[in-house]
């Protein structure tokens, strides 16, 4: 086990955006004298304040620990010590929480200061900032907590911030609803995660992650690890937006975009890669499960591909490309390649974030429209932006230099290189990949170039948006070269350098083809992608690919099918429980014994008719009754 | 010729006068009542002080008095113990309480002055009742008291409903002591002695296992005797009727005193003869009878009740599920042999007179004016117009219930504590849902009272008689304190 | 049978007649000469039993036993007229206002 | 010996029964008198359970003979079970009549009831939780049965007639074969030739016996006990098919009724379960846990089926409460350590936020003037405070982590997933359908456009401070429960260990019931 020296620093990185939070949300309308009078500067710079000390914090730690501390521990407290069940709290950065701190605050504050100016318009966006920092101090405590349940704390912290922000303008009934789909769907998957909090610790005592992993891999493979694994699988594909629960994430679109872009895109929706990686011995002991992960990757890649195809409106567009997107990293989780999944995670988090903001720069130039059909020709009127974008969808598409070259094409090849992996999620993969270079040049077309629809006269956005812009453009451009292949140079692969302490690079055999084939042939695809795509939206943005765009455009009728399966036989069932057991037989249940008890009252009210020598028969009975019983009682 | 040779009675020894103290004072006093009530005008109260005069100072005297060795006289015809002086003194008290009751309901309702005398001589049978161990002083004492109550019933002249109640009493009554007596006479051809401690010797000597019939046959229809003034199953059915034909204050006297001396006598018959070992363990059919009859008293006192919307034959109705409990009780003495239980059933009859009278006193008082009874909805709203009243009677209906704060709860605990101990848990299942039942109907006036406005017919002005008033305080006080202290009323004998 | 037996049965029989009287008639005054039968057969066994012992006490008691059938019968009577006034009738059939 | 545990029971009784005696012209002060009595048993409490050590069984021990003659004496004494509970009657009774303070009738004399009735059930309450004495259990469980009928039958809504009838029956009926079990204990201790006494720490020497299989066993004498103070403990808390009379009595009851009954009254029944039912017939309750597990789970899917289709906020409440109850069930007959901790955390918890969401529910049935959900939209903006703290408590009874709900429910379902795994996927589901109906419930009333012409005025200084209150518990247990747990760690751990081997669930994911092994 590593050694880890005690520090305090998590625990500041963590109660910054707490700070910023209470600040937010209670310090300054109360000062303010209520929410409305909040003015968006302040609020925006303090919290944007916050996360950047955050950060500072975090390269700290990040330099702790190049500097040699193998991690920095910080027990917190007991939680609950009772019986047997013990439960403690505590926080550890090591390099891989290190890293995911760096995103999370890095983007973090950038997505902050972009909100200042995106947000300046509304009244009352303190509250706004408030549940952003408590955003990022949840994410932060799921990803810097040492064990299971603490990792659950964040886990439910970021549904709730993910709820608030997407209903945050609650006058609208349909942000609400979307609101509540987000949350209840993340909630069906939290209970896989609290089940299998349950199962684990029946089995093994604790939560706590390096306990976890010291007393599992001795352990030959028992059954209750697969019912475990597959918990948390179905946990994370609640979080993660993965195939059977990932219908919440376009509809969180609701909320405004720099939520979509720092929650729906860069962080919160990592969690679930986050955690596999973090217990990855735990996961590798279900091996079944982990190509089962692969293949429910890779259908969903394909899946969001294709729906991101037809879609109309910007941010949906992108909603979707971030499904497909983390169906590719659920593939490198599923064949084991856990510093890869890493490396896209982080290469993802750039471009996506890039590709939303920019969008909200769209979105903000013509003054909230959002459906691209209406835009077109906005490249002169939006210089930078488009220069932005066009940096995002090469980096998304994986055109070389660019990051998404590096971090895509090592999945590919490692889904040939590694043990589970096969030509056939190669080739799939592939196909996924060429419908990112689609959608990539379609959003560019739509909205850059081509006639101009748009009425109004978009105006470029203020430096206080395009200044993360540029710097996100920048890590979009430079990130991918963290993490260049083996065979290009020695040692190249910092990152893989940096994670092996605590991700060991599980066994890879030599693949049919050489990485460097691959990422050739992946450059190809990507080419002739975005050719065919521009060649085809310059025309006209509907897609028409047989017949098919309609079952893409209706989502596979998935949300009709939980609709159906799902929502209304719940209600009809409570219905009926209602009305049949419920009123029919529950409520009517006391009156039937008292109007039994009535009724027999009534019948033995008969036989008090009043008259005497009705009484004296009845006395006389009785007497010779008794006498009978005692004279046969004298004789047997 | 000396007073001594004419009547050679050997003289009774001071203790024993002591003893009879109560019982002469009261009789003198009833005789005084009766000669000065038909003086016009004052007559009325003349009556009244010196009945009530009479009762308070034998009441102080018993007082007084400790039994630790039992008093006889004329060997066992009075016989005065603890027993005897516990329920005397309940006796008195109940008979000084009805007086102060009837203090101006009688004048309103004209009611002759007879009305305290009555009760006087009623009230000395009762004490003769409980206080006697030979059976034919045990039959002259009830009818003596069945006599006088015969007259109160039926007293109110203009009022069919009372001359109705009055003769159905009187009738059954009659055919049921004339039971009883047959019954006496039996017991005593086939022991030789009307004396219960000597017969239950003889009783015991004669059968060697084999009860002998006519002995069985005397004592069922000793049986009917008392269960017909209890009021148990096949005997009950004069309990309502009587109950409402008479006049309120005379309903409260019966419901506390006669129900009491008549469980007195049970307890006393049950103590000595029944529980004679060997006597119902062996005789298993008339045990099984006695059981039967207890759970059909049970189910028809608390089914009836639900049904009735007059107050008076509501109550009726519970005293005879009350005596379905006390029933219970006798069971757990005398099939369960459990000594204790005569404890449960004395200390129960007292908590059951203090509520029914207290319950009686708050019903004179809300009596409409006239004859007609006192419906459930003439109650209406009593929670506002008379609120300590309508808190009253909540207090005795939820006492008689058995809800915790209050002696009933206690007094229905303790039963089912010996009925358990001798094993019918069956009837004591019983027993709690026929008290759920009897909720049922002790709650209704709560409801009527407290939850629906009054018509709006003018309701009677409520008359504010001092006697009534101070017998609700006193009642309401014991009700409650014997709840919060039920050490009091326990282990009495 | 010794005629300690017959008069036992004697005595059982008249009881039983006053009974049925009670039962069977509606005539109020019907009823109440019942109740006295009843009552003076209980005499009658008194009687045998006391001879059948050969003590005085069971006499002792039928002069108990008579003078309360006197006091009965007494007021019994004045609740016949009371009845009467209120009725108009001694039949029992009338007296059933007290019901339920 | 002294009596601070006397002051605390009897207290309220007292001021309930001067408040009844004052006279006309003082009416106006009786609110202020229950105030005043309910607030200085409320810092008594908080004095009890600050200097209240854990180690010692039964701390400030007040005994006094009743009835000598039957064994019964006034015996109360704080343990570890009953701690909680008692700060919760005794802080929770002054908050609701501060926060109900404009909320009771107008008319004076009605004032007086009110308060007089409430102080009384308190005492009911309190006597229950604190009485070491069975007899004196059952006096203080039966006392609060008349004030809560005539305060809901005389003050509550319009079809309350059938409801107070139908609530009284179900608890007296219920409670009276408790009264028979009580006996039958009373006859058993004879025939065993012990010195009768109804104190617990006396009737725990008892060997009941239990033998017979399956439903035959309930024949035997600890099955028989077993039913009779089930029934009255089913029935309070309540238990799935006896719960018939929760729904109307929580709809009709004037509102700070409701909030005692929810959040109070119903915590005896399940006390009473930890208190009596599980020391006093251990083998029975360990046989029939498989199946008292299902109930509790079948009502927590039952209860939050109905709270989904519900229309009004009363009866959804209603429900949610029958559903969290039903998971304080869970947990009590999973009979581990864990799960009755956590069972008995639980029941504060949700005596916490159901109080919060009943008053919630009052301040906006006052407000509107109805209950129906389809007349409120939008109150957030109007009602800011009134929004935040409703939201801070719906998130307690999703159970979030981070807040009390989720304390108990993670203990329970942890430790019940030994004794049962079928129940506590149940109960899982359960989770998730209670967050469909409390968001609905949330949405209904704050989210969404506000009504046109619809001015709600926000909660006001009385109300705000009693809702942060309620809050600060909510967050503070949910962050730091260990303080409250541990003071009943002994208590449970000695309740535990009245039975032998637990229900030792042999373990493998493919059997859905887990093999429960008879613990002999």
């Amino acid at each position: 086990m590593t050694t880890s020296t005690l520090s305090v620093l998590p625990l500041w990185i963590l109660l910054l955006p707490l700070f910023g939070f209470l600040f937010n949300a209670l310090a300054y309308p109360l000062a303010a004298g209520g929410t409305s009078k909040t003015h968006p500067g302040v609020a925006g710079s303090v919290a944007s304040l916050f996360m950047g000390a955050s950060f500072v914090l975090a390269l700290l730690g990040y330099g702790k620990i190049l500097g040699g501390a193998d991690a920095l521990h910080q027990p917190l407290y007991d939680w609950i010590h009772f019986g047997e069940l013990k439960f403690s709290l505590a926080l550890h950065l090591d390099p891989l929480s290190s890293m995911m701190t760096l995103i999370i605050t890095g983007i973090g504050s950038l997505i902050h200061i972009y909100s200042i100016a995106y947000m300046s318009h509304e009244k009352g966006v303190s509250r706004f900032f408030a549940y952003l920092n408590l955003f990022c101090f949840a994410m932060l405590f799921l990803v810097l907590s040492d064990s299971l349940l603490g990792v659950f704390f964040g886990w439910e912290g970021v549904g709730l911030c993910s709820y608030l922000l997407i209903s945050y303008w609650y006058s609208d009934e349909a942000n609400v609803q979307a609101a509540r789909k987000a949350f209840l769907a993340n909630r069906v998957g939290d209970l896989g995660f609290v089940l299998a909090m349950a199962l684990i610790y029946t089995q093994m005592g604790t939560l706590s992650f390096a306990e976890l992993i010291a007393g599992v891999s001795g352990a030959a493979v028992a059954p209750w690890l697969f019912g475990a694994a597959a918990l948390l699988f179905f946990a994370a594909t609640g979080k993660s937006a993965q195939l059977p629960l990932y219908v919440w994430l376009p509809d969180a679109m609701a909320g405004p975009t720099p939520v979509s872009a720092l929650i729906h895109a860069a962080t919160m929706v990592t969690a679930g890669v986050y955690l596999f990686v973090r217990m990855h011995v735990f996961f590798e002991l279900a091996p079944a499960l982990m190509s089962f992960v692969a293949w429910i990757g890779v259908v969903t890649a394909l899946l969001g591909g294709t729906i991101a195809l037809v879609q109309t409106d910007i941010k949906k567009l992108l909603a979707y490309s971030t499904v497909s997107q983390l169906g590719f990293m659920f593939i490198a989780v599923g064949v084991g390649a856990y510093q890869t999944a890493m490396f896209h995670l982080m290469t993802h988090a750039f471009f996506k974030a890039l590709l939303f903001l920019g969008a909200g720069s769209v979105i903000h130039a013509c003054d909230g429209e959002q459906d691209m059909r209406k835009m077109g020709g906005l490249a002169k009127a939006l210089p930078w932006t488009h220069l932005f974008m066009l940096v995002g969808s090469a980096a998304i598409a994986g055109l070389p230099v660019f990051s998404g070259f590096f971090s895509k094409d090592e999945i590919l090849y490692m889904t040939l290189a590694q043990g589970r992996g096969n030509f056939l999620l190669f080739g799939l993969a592939c196909v996924a990949a060429f419908l990112t270079a689609l959608y990539a040049i379609r959003l560019l077309t739509l909205t850059f170039w081509g006639p101009s629809h748009f009425k109004g006269h978009p105006h470029e956005s203020p430096l206080l948006m395009t200044g993360p812009l540029f710097v996100l453009a920048v890590l979009a451009t430079f990130g991918g070269f963290l993490g260049i292949p083996h065979e290009w140079a020695h040692d190249a692969h910092q990152l893989s350098l940096w994670l092996s302490p605590v991700v060991a690079v599980t066994g890879g055999h030599e693949a049919a083809l050489s990485e460097a084939l691959v990422s050739g042939f992946a450059v190809l695809i990507s080419v002739i992608g975005l050719g065919l795509g521009y060649a085809i939206f310059r025309k006209n943005p509907d897609l028409k690919v047989l017949g098919l765009e309609k079952l893409w455009a209706a989502k596979y009728y998935l949300d009709e099918i939980y609709q159906a399966v799902l929502v209304r036989p719940l209600h009809a069932l409570g219905a009926l429980v209602e009305r049949g057991l419920e009123q029919g037989f529950m409520f009517r249940l006391g009156d039937w014994m008292g109007t039994g008890v009535q009724w027999s009252g009534d019948r033995l009210r008969a036989i008090q008719n009043g008259d005497l020598q009705a009484f004296t028969l009845l006395l006389v009975t009785g007497l010779v009754l008794v006498l009978g019983i005692l004279w046969t009682w004298a004789h047997i | 010729m000396s007073f001594q040779d004419l009547f050679p009675v050997d003289s009774l020894s001071v203790l024993q006068w002591q003893a009879m103290f109560p019982l002469l004072v009261l009789g003198a006093a009833s005789v005084l009542g009766l000669l000065v009530s038909p003086i016009p005008r004052a007559g009325r109260a003349f009556a009244f002080a010196s009945v009530s005069g009479g009762a308070l100072l034998s009441l102080i005297g018993l007082s007084f008095m400790s039994f630790q060795d039992p008093v006889s006289v004329l060997d066992g015809v009075l016989y005065f113990d603890r027993s005897s002086q516990v329920f005397s003194f309940v006796i008195l008290a109940v008979t000084l309480g009805c007086c102060l009751l009837s203090v101006g309901f009688d004048k309103r309702e004209h009611l002759v002055a007879e009305l305290y005398p009555l009760m006087g001589f009623s009230a000395v049978g009762m004490i003769g009742l409980v206080s006697s161990r030979h059976l034919m002083m045990l039959f002259i004492s009830l009818e003596l008291m069945s006599l006088a109550v015969y007259v109160l019933v039926s007293m109110q002249r203009r009022s069919a409903e009372a001359a109705e109640a009055g003769l159905k009493y009187f009738l059954l009554g009659g055919a049921a002591s004339s039971v009883f007596l047959f019954g006496v006479t039996l017991l005593y051809g086939t022991t030789g002695t009307l004396e219960l401690s000597a017969l239950a010797q003889s009783a015991q000597g004669l059968w060697q296992g084999q009860v002998p019939l006519l002995f069985a046959l005397g004592l069922c229809l000793i049986a009917v005797g008392f269960l017909f003034k209890v009021g148990a199953f096949p005997f009950h059915s004069w309990v309502p009727d009587v109950y409402t034909g008479a006049s309120t204050p005379v309903t409260g006297f019966m419901i506390s005193g006669v129900k009491l001396a008549a469980v007195g006598l049970m307890l006393r018959l049950g103590a000595e003869i029944f529980a004679l070992p060997g006597l119902l363990e062996s005789h298993g059919a008339l045990s099984q009878v006695l059981s039967v009859v207890t759970a059909l008293t049970l189910i028809v006192g608390s089914l009836l009740g639900l049904v009735q919307n007059n107050v008076k034959r509501m109550l009726a109705y519970s005293t005879i599920a009350h005596t379905g409990y006390l029933l219970l009780g006798f069971m757990a003495l005398t099939v369960g042999g459990q000594a204790a239980a005569a404890d449960a059933i004395a200390s129960y009859s007292v908590i059951y007179a203090v509520m029914n009278l207290g319950c009686f006193a708050v019903l004179t008082l809300v009596n409409p004016e006239g004859h007609d009874d006192l419906m459930l909805k003439d109650l209406a709203g009593l929670g506002r117009s008379r609120p300590v009243l309508a808190f009253a009677l909540s207090v005795f209906l939820l006492s008689m219930a058995g809800i915790p704060p209050t002696a009933g709860f206690f007094g229905k605990y303790y039963l089912f504590l010996s009925a358990v101990s001798s094993g019918h848990i069956a009837l004591t299942v019983l027993a709690a849902l026929a008290s759920v039942v009897s909720a049922a109907f002790y709650i209704k006036p709560l409801v009527v009272m407290y939850m629906d406005q009054p018509q709006d017919g003018v309701s009677a002005p409520s008359p504010r008689w001092f006697g009534a008033g101070l017998v609700v305080a006193i009642t309401l006080v014991l009700t409650v304190v014997l709840g919060m202290l039920p050490a009091w009323v326990s282990h009495l004998l | 049978m010794e005629t300690g037996n017959v008069l036992h049965l004697l005595s059982a029989y008249l009881f039983c007649l006053g009974l049925l009287a009670l039962l069977l008639r509606r005539n109020t005054l019907i009823m109440l000469m019942g109740i006295e039968l009843m009552l003076n057969a209980v005499n009658l066994s008194f009687v045998t039993f006391s001879r059948e012992l050969n003590q005085l006490n069971g006499q002792l008691q039928v002069f108990f036993v008579i003078t309360l059938a006197a006091a009965e019968s007494a007021i019994g009577l004045s609740i016949l007229v009371n009845i009467y006034r209120n009725f108009g009738s001694i039949k029992t059939d009338r007296t059933t206002s007290l019901r339920g | 010996m002294n009596s601070l545990l006397t002051y605390i029971a009897l207290l309220p009784l007292a001021t309930a029964v001067l408040i009844l005696l004052l006279p006309s012209a003082l009416t106006s002060i009786s609110k202020a008198l229950a105030l005043f009595a309910s607030a200085l048993v409320g810092v008594l409490s908080l004095y009890l359970w600050l200097h209240f050590d854990p180690q010692h069984a039964l701390a400030f021990a007040v005994k006094a003979p009743w009835l000598p003659a039957l064994g019964i004496n006034f015996e109360l004494a704080a343990d570890g079970l009953n701690l909680p509970l008692v700060l919760l009657t005794g802080l929770l009774t002054p908050l609701a009549i501060l926060g109900f303070w404009n909320h009771f009738p107008e008319d004076l004399k009605a004032q007086k009831h009110w308060a007089a009735l409430l102080l009384l059930m308190e005492s009911g309450a309190l006597g229950t939780f604190l009485s070491q004495d069975l007899v004196l259990f059952y006096a203080s469980w039966e006392l609060i049965l008349v004030p809560a009928y005539l305060l809901i039958g005389i003050y509550g809504g319009e079809q309350r007639r059938a409801a107070t009838l139908q609530f009284f029956f179900y608890t007296f009926a219920g409670s009276l074969f408790m009264l028979v079990g009580i006996a039958s204990l009373f006859y058993l201790q004879t025939a065993a030739g012990a010195e009768p006494s109804s104190s617990f720490v006396a009737l725990q020497k008892l060997k009941i016996a239990f033998d017979g299989e399956g439903l035959a066993s309930l024949a035997s004498a600890q099955g028989l006990l077993f039913l009779a103070f089930g029934a009255a403990f089913f029935v309070k808390a309540p238990l799935l098919p006896l719960h018939a009379w929760l729904p109307a009595t929580y709809r009709q009851a004037p509102g700070i009724v409701t909030l005692y009954l929810a959040a109070i009254l119903s915590k005896m029944g399940t006390y009473g379960i930890l208190k009596v039912l599980i020391p006093l017939c251990p083998q029975a309750v360990q046989a029939y846990s498989p199946v008292l597990m299902g109930l509790a789970a079948l009502g927590i899917v039952y209860g939050a089926l109905l709270a989904i289709v519900q229309t009004d906020l009363k009866s959804l409440i209603a429900y949610s409460s029958l559903s969290h109850v039903s998971y304080v069930l869970l947990g009590l007959f999973s009979l581990t350590e864990g799960g009755m901790g956590g069972a008995l955390i639980q029941m504060l918890n949700h005596g916490i936020i159901i109080a919060g969401l009943f008053f919630v529910a009052s301040i906006l049935e006052q407000r509107r003037g109805s209950l129906l959900l389809k007349d409120f939209g939008g109150w957030s903006q109007a009602t800011p405070v009134l929004a935040v703290c409703f939201f801070i408590l719906t998130l307690g009874a999703v159970a979030l982590p981070g807040t009390n709900g989720f304390v108990g429910e993670f203990m329970i379902l942890v430790a019940s997933f030994k004794a049962s795994v079928g129940a506590t996927v149940l109960a899982g589901l359960g989770v998730i359908l209670g967050a469909v109906y409390m968001l609905q419930l949330y949405q209904k009333t704050m989210f969404g456009p506000l009504k046109e012409g619809d001015k709600p005025s926000d909660a006001s200084f009385l109300e705000a401070s009693f809702l942060t209150l309620l809050v600060a518990a909510v967050i503070g247990i949910g962050v730091a429960p260990q303080s409250f747990l541990e003071r009943s760690q002994e208590a449970v751990h000695a309740v535990r260990s009245r039975f032998a081997e637990p229900t030792s669930a042999a373990w493998n994911t493919h059997s859905d019931q887990a093999v429960v092994s008879k613990g002999v």
